[in-house]
């Protein structure tokens, strides 16, 4: 496996900018989250955003998809800039993103939780649905098929329709991938996808990474702590340190900078 | 025990995607409605039409209603007794000021009134939660039971302020008697809880339920909490709109605000939660527990009096109720918090395992 | 202007003693998270406690002093109360922690169920009166000021003071005393509380005490005011829309909600009523409350809600 | 009635077109291939693989799960009059090298990147093998080695070649006789390369029919396909009488969801080796250990029950009233959900074969209403030579002669079949051809047995593996190593034992412990022991094991033949036998010669009464790594019984 998913291989990465953060400043009630953060994503890389805990990683994907408006700086998604964006709007233009401590619909079994990222693709109005006849039975069949495609390709085939409450933990953050696949997303935030894996799951999960970002060429932006496998898979990798950057660069680059080093992988790990 | 699932295989998605996907469960439901349209009627008197099945028939639709909003979406509402008092009121204007509006009709018309007020009392929703939400809905519930009791317009100006309906009517046929009523109510309730499920097992469910369990995935995943909360309000009112028509219309015949005042809501949310929330069929199980449980009170606790030879006085009688049925709700959330859909299906777990241990 | 004025002050009396309801529901909500609607039914049962026990005493012991009775009942009654607060959170809330808000509101409402059947089974459920010599003469203020002063019901203002007077020492045991102080550790934050050594379910008691005691002073007054029956539980409902207005967790907030409340209630019914058809306080409360939500999701006073991811 | 493969599965296709052939669980539903589908796909992949060059009497390999696409390449490989060679999905790349060399394979159809992956590791030692075409292309886009494609483009190259050369695939499969050969099996033999076991078409169909015709099967039969098609069992049940019969194969979702798949299939025709239903009477006990008192009590009264009477019901024999009542009742309460539980309510005919089966594991099946039923046959015999009639089942025969099978037994007791149904030769090996089959067309089974008073046959060990004891009170004594490890095995706390005794004067035995069996028997003992090697040591663990070895010898000790082979000394091993580590073969039977190599100081040290022994061992681990194990074992004795002379 390993030998033909080289994170490097040269179509990867091409040099097409697909996402733009332009001098992000984001803070609560005076606290600052983010300071003037800029770096921007390419098309088909893999790009990693790590931090000591509390650098704001997990705020700068809340700033990109929306969940938090940041008080400065704009986005630029396919050359085009918002200062602003709805959850909702991030979610059509094909940014899908998974959370750092498990956000999955704990009342819903796998299935339902994978389908439940299909619903921006799901049109037919509520007199269809409560009818189910005619166009709402025929998608709901049409996009489970395409879920259980996520199922197989996640292998979680014996789960299926298990409660996500009763999964392992390994196993729920995979449904959680699962969920943003479902969306056909163009670019795919990680936040933390191996946090708390032994290390089987993170080799699956890094796998998966791997496959996705291949298969089915999704760019991916992912927060993660395991150093080992940031500078494994990532391309470029932009260090924060209490909300300022101070890094950013490939894997190797990133290692030499010194400032990232007193700040960071000199002190933890 | 009972379940032989071997050979039950599904080649379609529109096969597993049922709603019992396991045939003993399909044959037993049919059986059960079965028995609901054949057997009941042969078997129940005029007493228990009036007194039990009925009422219990309505308060079941009543509770899908809530139970979409509460247990489905996560939205608490201590309003549903007004909803449906617009329900029933509205209904009964359509009915007496447009002259041949055949009772369906006026009943679901009463429906889509409430449907518009829940809608803007559902309004606040977008900012409000949990039990800021819970007390909110309380404004309408009092404002409704003021307009009602207030504003003629609404009474038809009757004088006083009791309205009633008589002469009901199906295709020509008159629905007076119990069994018509029952008829006409189960017909109601069949076919609710049918398009109910549908929806909740749907993609529109499953943005209730993503709002419900994990809010701001949901909005990340591109659910509109806007949308999905106001049609939350909007299916659920219609529906207990509709169960108000019918409890107005069929039940009570004649009327007054008091009918559907703030006990009503609590008297609805203690259905759907000691029931099951999220569950249509935790609904009737809440509405047959909630509404037979007095009904059963009343006729034992004097018996048992006798039994000490103790004359139990109304008032006494009463009181003990109030103290049971209270008693009984909390000993009910201390055990099974998830209430009796949840039994129910460990029940069904267990059985399918048999004789393994669950 | 008289009028206006009569009406203010009216409003801000009868806030007063929202307010005074108002706290046993904060106070609760503020240490354990528990939304107690039965506040209601522990005022009525206070009441009818106190109400009994004050004819009960002098039959039983046969003295006839309307004070000493009165001094009596109002320890009995609050005897009752503390142990009725005591069963409820043993009994009830001690075995649904980490349940959802809304399963331990329910539970509460089965509470007032039974608090409801059960005082009424224990002290009868006719209508008894409260007589803590309260004066019903109404009297004149500012007659000086102009034509005919200002019509004050006596009673009113005596009621306003007590509860004031209430309010202010509950606010002083939560600001001076060692368990005010363990209290408010409680209500920030549960897990730290505990952590340093502060023993919950002591504190739970004690909170529910207090809500005791706050609904038997209200009781009493209410009581004394417009007797006691059934319907006095209903000034929880009364209540409500004053603890959200002010915000769940707000001391200060609940006394102004209740004044706000209070005064809205009168001045709408007085000057807008009519137009409506009139008993418009039934609502005004409540739609008031809404609007201000719309504005302040989480009250006047209450503490930002921000959801991390 | 002389015909072929892909005749009969054409005329499957005439018939019934829309019938379903062959279902499989993936993406959640079972997708269903009819038999006029699976038509069109084989003439693709055929004319695909004409295409690419596959020749008549060319060797192809196919290597993977049960995957429709993997039968219907079969088809399409005999269709040209070529040889499919099944290959085992889970063996180790180099243990593919001999067979492809052996028969100069070309080409390969795989089902995964798995063993894609395992076939490039090996091509350097390959050079014929020209091409690879794989079925599912998770994982492989990126692959671009020469000669590597997907299945999807041999299909296309197939359709178009299909749509200018309509007649083409017909024509080749008119060409094909019964004679020619059909496919090829690797047995994996206990020793020296595995040998190509050579069946045509005519000798698999005639086993396939008579088989069919004595259970009346009929083309409604559900059929779970999981074990490899590389085994001849799994290939005739599901391949051979699969055409023969067309009834319908269900594939698996994937190796997690068997017990799923097969609750959902509910086969009405089953086959599996002991071990599986081993496996399946195993997870019943257990799962009962943790159920309440009242469910146990009613299990195991309801057990009580059906072990006395259920398998006289099942033979069709008197049953007292009472008991048929209690039976009913049984059947509601706890045997209806048992099999439904295990995916056989709905079988009607159940077969195990490949090893002796233990009574009580044989019984509890029978006792719950399960046709489970034993049958006697190898790969060179196509499978199906004695099957047990219903009605007349026994856990120690292995039935009867069906149709077309002669059988005669040597003057040392070895049995000799003849049939339609013999292997053609060992591939390239007119040695081993002429060492098994004889002139006069006696297939030599190997395998020393006799036919009972019931008229079924019995099998008592491997002819070679019998063996003489040597010295001692019992000199001269028969020694059936086998017949005992058997024995050993049917107690549940035994997984596997391997005994040694051939020229001694007394018999020794090593044991491997059932860790699930025996760890479950500790924990109820609140027993610690931190994984197998520490269990394995226990003295209580070995009390344990003693005891069975003494039941076994005391029943040894009845019959008269086999007296000399009770055990006197054991040890319990500390690691356990793994076909990986060369200690047993791909159908895990025990290598006695190679453990005996293998073990050596072990042994000595059993037969110089040492009382322990070190010993370190290099082991295998599933990801490949390899490390070793190291112990020091207890040696125990066991207590022998003298001959007891049998009322005659």
């Amino acid at each position: 496996m390993a030998e033909h998913s080289n994170p490097s291989t040269p179509e990867r990465g091409s040099n097409k900018v697909i996402l733009d953060v332009n001098n992000i400043s984001l803070s609560f009630g005076g606290v600052k989250a983010l300071t003037d953060i800029s770096f921007n994503v390419r098309e088909h890389e893999i790009r990693a955003i790590i931090g000591p805990n509390g650098a704001g990683k997990s705020s700068m994907l809340n700033c990109i998809n929306g969940v938090y408006t940041p008080q400065q700086g704009s986005i630029t998604f396919r050359g085009q800039t918002f200062s602003h964006m709805s959850p909702r709007q991030v979610a059509e233009m094909g940014v899908a993103r998974t959370f750092q401590n498990l956000a999955l619909f704990k009342g819903m079994n796998v299935i339902d939780n994978i389908m439940s990222g299909r619903n921006l693709k799901m049109k037919s109005n509520l007199f269809l649905q409560a009818l189910r006849i005619g166009p709402a039975a025929r998608e709901e069949a049409e996009h489970r098929e395409f879920v259980e495609h996520i199922i197989d390709f996640l292998e979680i085939q014996a789960f299926r329709k298990t409660p996500v409450g009763r999964l392992p933990y390994g196993l729920q953050k995979r449904v959680d991938l699962g969920r943003a696949l479902a969306m056909e997303p163009s670019v795919l935030l990680l936040d933390e996808p191996m946090a708390g894996m032994n290390v089987e799951e993170k080799q699956d999960m890094c796998r998966f990474v791997l496959e996705v970002n291949e298969e089915f060429a999704t760019t991916i932006v992912l927060i993660e702590h395991d150093m080992s496998v940031v500078m494994d898979i990532s391309d470029r990798v932009v260090v924060l340190d209490y909300g300022k950057k101070i890094g950013d660069g490939t894997p190797d680059e990133v290692r030499q900078n010194p400032e990232v080093i007193s700040a960071y992988l000199g002190t933890s790990h | 025990m009972l379940y032989r699932e071997n050979g039950q295989f599904k080649t379609s998605y529109a096969a597993d995607q049922q709603i019992f996907p396991i045939a003993q469960d399909r044959i037993g439901i049919l059986l059960l409605v079965a028995f609901a349209i054949v057997g009941v009627p042969l078997l129940a008197d005029e007493y228990l039409f009036r007194a039990i099945l009925i009422p219990f028939l309505i308060l079941s639709l009543a509770a899908i209603g809530l139970n979409i909003l509460v247990g489905y979406c996560g939205q608490i509402s201590l309003g549903t007794g007004a909803f449906m008092a617009v329900g029933a009121y509205a209904a009964y204007n359509f009915f007496v000021r447009v002259d041949g509006m055949p009772v369906i009709v006026a009943i679901l018309l009463g429906g889509v009134c409430s449907t518009l007020a829940g809608v803007v009392f559902g309004i606040p929703s977008l900012r409000i939660k949990g039990l800021y939400l819970a007390v909110a809905t309380l404004a309408a519930q009092f404002f409704f039971d003021w307009a009602f009791l207030r504003i003629n317009w609404f009474t038809n100006n009757s004088s006083s302020g009791t309205v009633s309906v008589a002469d009901l009517s199906l295709f020509g046929i008159k629905i007076d008697g119990p069994l018509g009523k029952y008829y006409f109510c189960l017909g109601f309730v069949l076919v609710f809880a049918l398009l109910a499920k549908n929806l909740v097992r749907g993609h529109i469910g499953r943005e209730w339920m993503a709002m419900r369990d994990m809010d701001v995935a949901a909005s990340v995943i591109g659910i509109r909490p806007v949308y999905a909360k106001l049609s939350a309000f909007a299916v659920s009112s219609f529906i207990v709109g509709v169960a108000g028509a019918l409890w107005g219309f069929v039940h009570l015949g004649s009327w007054e605000p008091a009918a559907f005042n703030i006990d009503r809501s609590f008297q609805l949310l203690f259905m759907v939660i000691i029931g099951g929330l999220g569950s249509i069929m935790g609904s009737f199980f809440g509405a047959a527990f909630i509404s037979v449980l007095p009904i059963f009170l009343s006729l034992v606790l004097p018996a048992l009096g006798n039994l000490f030879g103790v004359t139990i006085g109304t008032a006494l009688i009463a009181h003990t109720e109030l103290m049971v049925f209270g008693g009984l709700i909390v000993f009910f959330l201390i055990v099974e918090p998830h209430g009796l859909a949840r039994l129910w299906s460990i029940g069904k777990e267990k059985m399918r395992l048999w004789p393994f241990p669950h | 202007m008289g009028p206006f004025l009569e009406t203010l002050i009216g409003g801000l009396m009868s806030g007063m003693l929202y307010s005074l309801v108002a706290l046993g529901f904060v106070l609760i909500f503020k240490a354990s998270g528990v939304f107690n609607f039965a506040q209601g039914a522990m005022v009525l049962f206070a009441a009818l406690a106190m109400a009994r026990f004050a004819e009960w005493f002098p039959a039983l012991l046969g003295f006839d002093n309307k004070v000493l009775a009165n001094v009596l009942a109002f320890v009995a009654a609050m005897a009752v109360m503390v142990a009725v607060a005591w069963l409820i959170e043993r009994l009830v809330l001690s075995k649904l922690v980490n349940q959802e808000g809304i399963t331990l509101l329910m539970a509460t409402l089965g509470v007032t169920y039974f608090l409801d059947g059960f005082g009424q089974t224990l002290f009868g459920s006719e209508i008894y009166k409260i007589d803590i010599g309260l004066p019903k003469d109404p009297m004149f203020l500012f007659d000086k000021v102009f034509e005919g002063g200002l019509l004050v019901n006596k009673e009113d203002l005596y009621a306003a003071v007590i509860a004031a007077a209430l309010v202010i020492a509950l606010s002083a045991f939560f600001q001076y005393t060692s368990t005010g102080r363990a209290l408010r550790a409680v209500a920030d934050d549960h897990q730290a509380a505990q952590s340093i050594g502060i023993p919950l379910n002591r504190i739970w008691v004690i909170v529910w005490a207090v809500a005791g005691f706050v609904a038997l002073v209200a009781g009493m007054i209410w009581g004394s005011k417009l007797g006691v029956q059934f319907s006095l539980s209903l000034v929880a409902l009364k209540a409500l829309p004053v603890v959200i207005l002010g915000g769940l967790t707000s001391v200060p907030g609940a006394i102004i909600g209740g004044l706000v409340i209070g005064v809205g209630e009168k001045l709408s019914e007085v000057f807008i009523g009519p137009m409506l058809g009139g008993g418009i306080e039934i609502w005004f409360g409540y739609v008031l409350v809404l609007f201000v939500l719309l504005v302040r999701p989480q009250g006047l006073f209450g503490e930002k809600i921000i959801d991390r991811v | 009635m002389l015909t072929t493969f892909p005749r009969l599965m054409l005329d499957h296709a005439k018939a019934r077109p829309d019938a379903a052939a062959l279902r499989e669980k993936s993406f959640g539903i079972w997708q269903t291939t009819t038999w006029a589908q699976l038509a069109t796909l084989v003439r693709h992949l055929a004319c695909g693989l004409a295409e690419a060059g596959l020749r008549r009497d060319d060797h192809v390999v196919v290597v993977g799960d049960n995957r429709p696409r993997l039968y219907a390449t079969m088809l399409a490989v005999q269709s040209l009059g070529a040889v499919p060679i099944p290959l085992y999905q889970d063996a180790a790349s180099t243990e593919f090298v001999f067979p492809i060399n052996n028969a100069d394979v070309g080409f390969a159809v795989v089902e995964n990147q798995e063993q894609v992956d395992k076939l490039l590791e090996i091509r350097a030692q390959c050079p014929l093998l020209g091409r690879i075409w794989f079925d599912d292309p998770r994982g492989l886009r990126k692959y671009d080695e020469p000669g590597l494609a997907s299945l999807d483009a041999l299909i296309e190259s197939g359709a178009a070649r299909a749509a200018h050369d309509p007649g083409f695939f017909d024509a080749e499969v008119a060409k094909l006789q019964a004679a020619d050969v059909a496919t090829m099996f690797f047995t994996s033999g206990t020793t020296g390369n595995p040998k190509g076991v050579v069946h045509t078409h005519g000798s698999l169909l005639d086993r396939a029919r008579a088989g069919a015709k004595f259970d009346k099967l009929t083309a409604h039969e559900e059929v779970l396909a999981y074990m490899p098609l590389a085994w001849v069992g799994q290939n005739t049940f599901s391949y051979a009488q699969w055409l023969a019969c067309g009834y319908i194969v269900n594939c698996p979702e994937s190796a997690a969801t068997i017990t799923i798949d097969l609750k959902e299939v509910g086969p009405t025709y089953y086959f599996a080796p002991p071990r599986i239903f081993e496996g399946l009477l195993t997870s019943v006990m257990i799962r009962m250990e943790d159920a309440s008192r009242v469910k146990k009590w009613l299990f195991h009264t309801c057990m009580a029950v059906a072990r006395r009477v259920g398998p006289a019901r099942l033979d069709g024999k008197p049953v007292a009233l009472l008991d048929r009542i209690k039976l009913a009742l049984g059947d509601w309460a706890i045997y209806g959900p048992l099999r439904n539980s295990m995916g056989l309510s709905r079988v009607r005919v159940a077969y195990t074969a490949g090893e002796a089966i233990g009574p009580d594991l044989f019984t509890f099946f029978r006792s719950i209403g399960i046709n489970l039923k034993q049958l006697y046959g190898s790969t060179e015999t196509a499978v199906l030579v004695c099957l047990q009639p219903d009605n007349a089942v026994f856990a120690d025969t292995v039935g009867v002669p069906i149709d077309g099978v002669e059988i005669k037994l040597t003057a040392t007791g070895e049995i000799l079949v003849k049939s339609a149904g013999l292997l053609k030769e060992y591939y390239k090996n007119p040695v081993a051809t002429a060492e098994v089959l004889s002139k006069d067309g006696w297939y030599h089974t190997g395998d020393a047995g006799f036919i009972d008073a019931t008229g079924q046959l019995k099998i008592i060990d491997r002819a070679k593996d019998i063996g003489r004891i040597m010295g001692g009170p019992n000199d001269g004594a028969m020694f059936a190593p086998k017949y005992v490890e058997n024995k050993l095995k049917f107690f549940p706390h035994i997984k596997e034992a391997v005994v040694f005794g051939d020229k001694r004067s007394t018999v020794c035995a090593f044991i491997n412990i059932d860790v699930e069996a025996v760890g479950n028997w500790a924990e109820r003992r609140n027993l610690p022991y931190a994984g197998y090697t520490d269990l394995a040591q226990k003295p209580e663990v070995y009390a344990l094991i003693r005891e069975c070895i003494e039941k076994v010898n005391a029943d040894l000790a009845g019959d008269n033949l086999l007296v000399g082979s009770q055990i006197h000394r054991f040890l319990i091993l500390h690691k356990e036998l793994d076909a990986d580590d060369g200690e047993m073969t791909r159908t895990r039977k025990v290598k006695r010669g190679y453990i005996n190599e293998k073990y050596q100081v072990l042994v000595e040290a059993l037969y110089d009464g040492l009382s322990e022994q070190f010993i370190a061992t290099a082991v295998k681990f599933e990801d490949g790594r390899s490390g070793s194990v190291s112990a020091t074992l207890k040696l125990d004795d066991a207590k022998t019984f003298p001959a007891m002379k049998k009322a005659a």
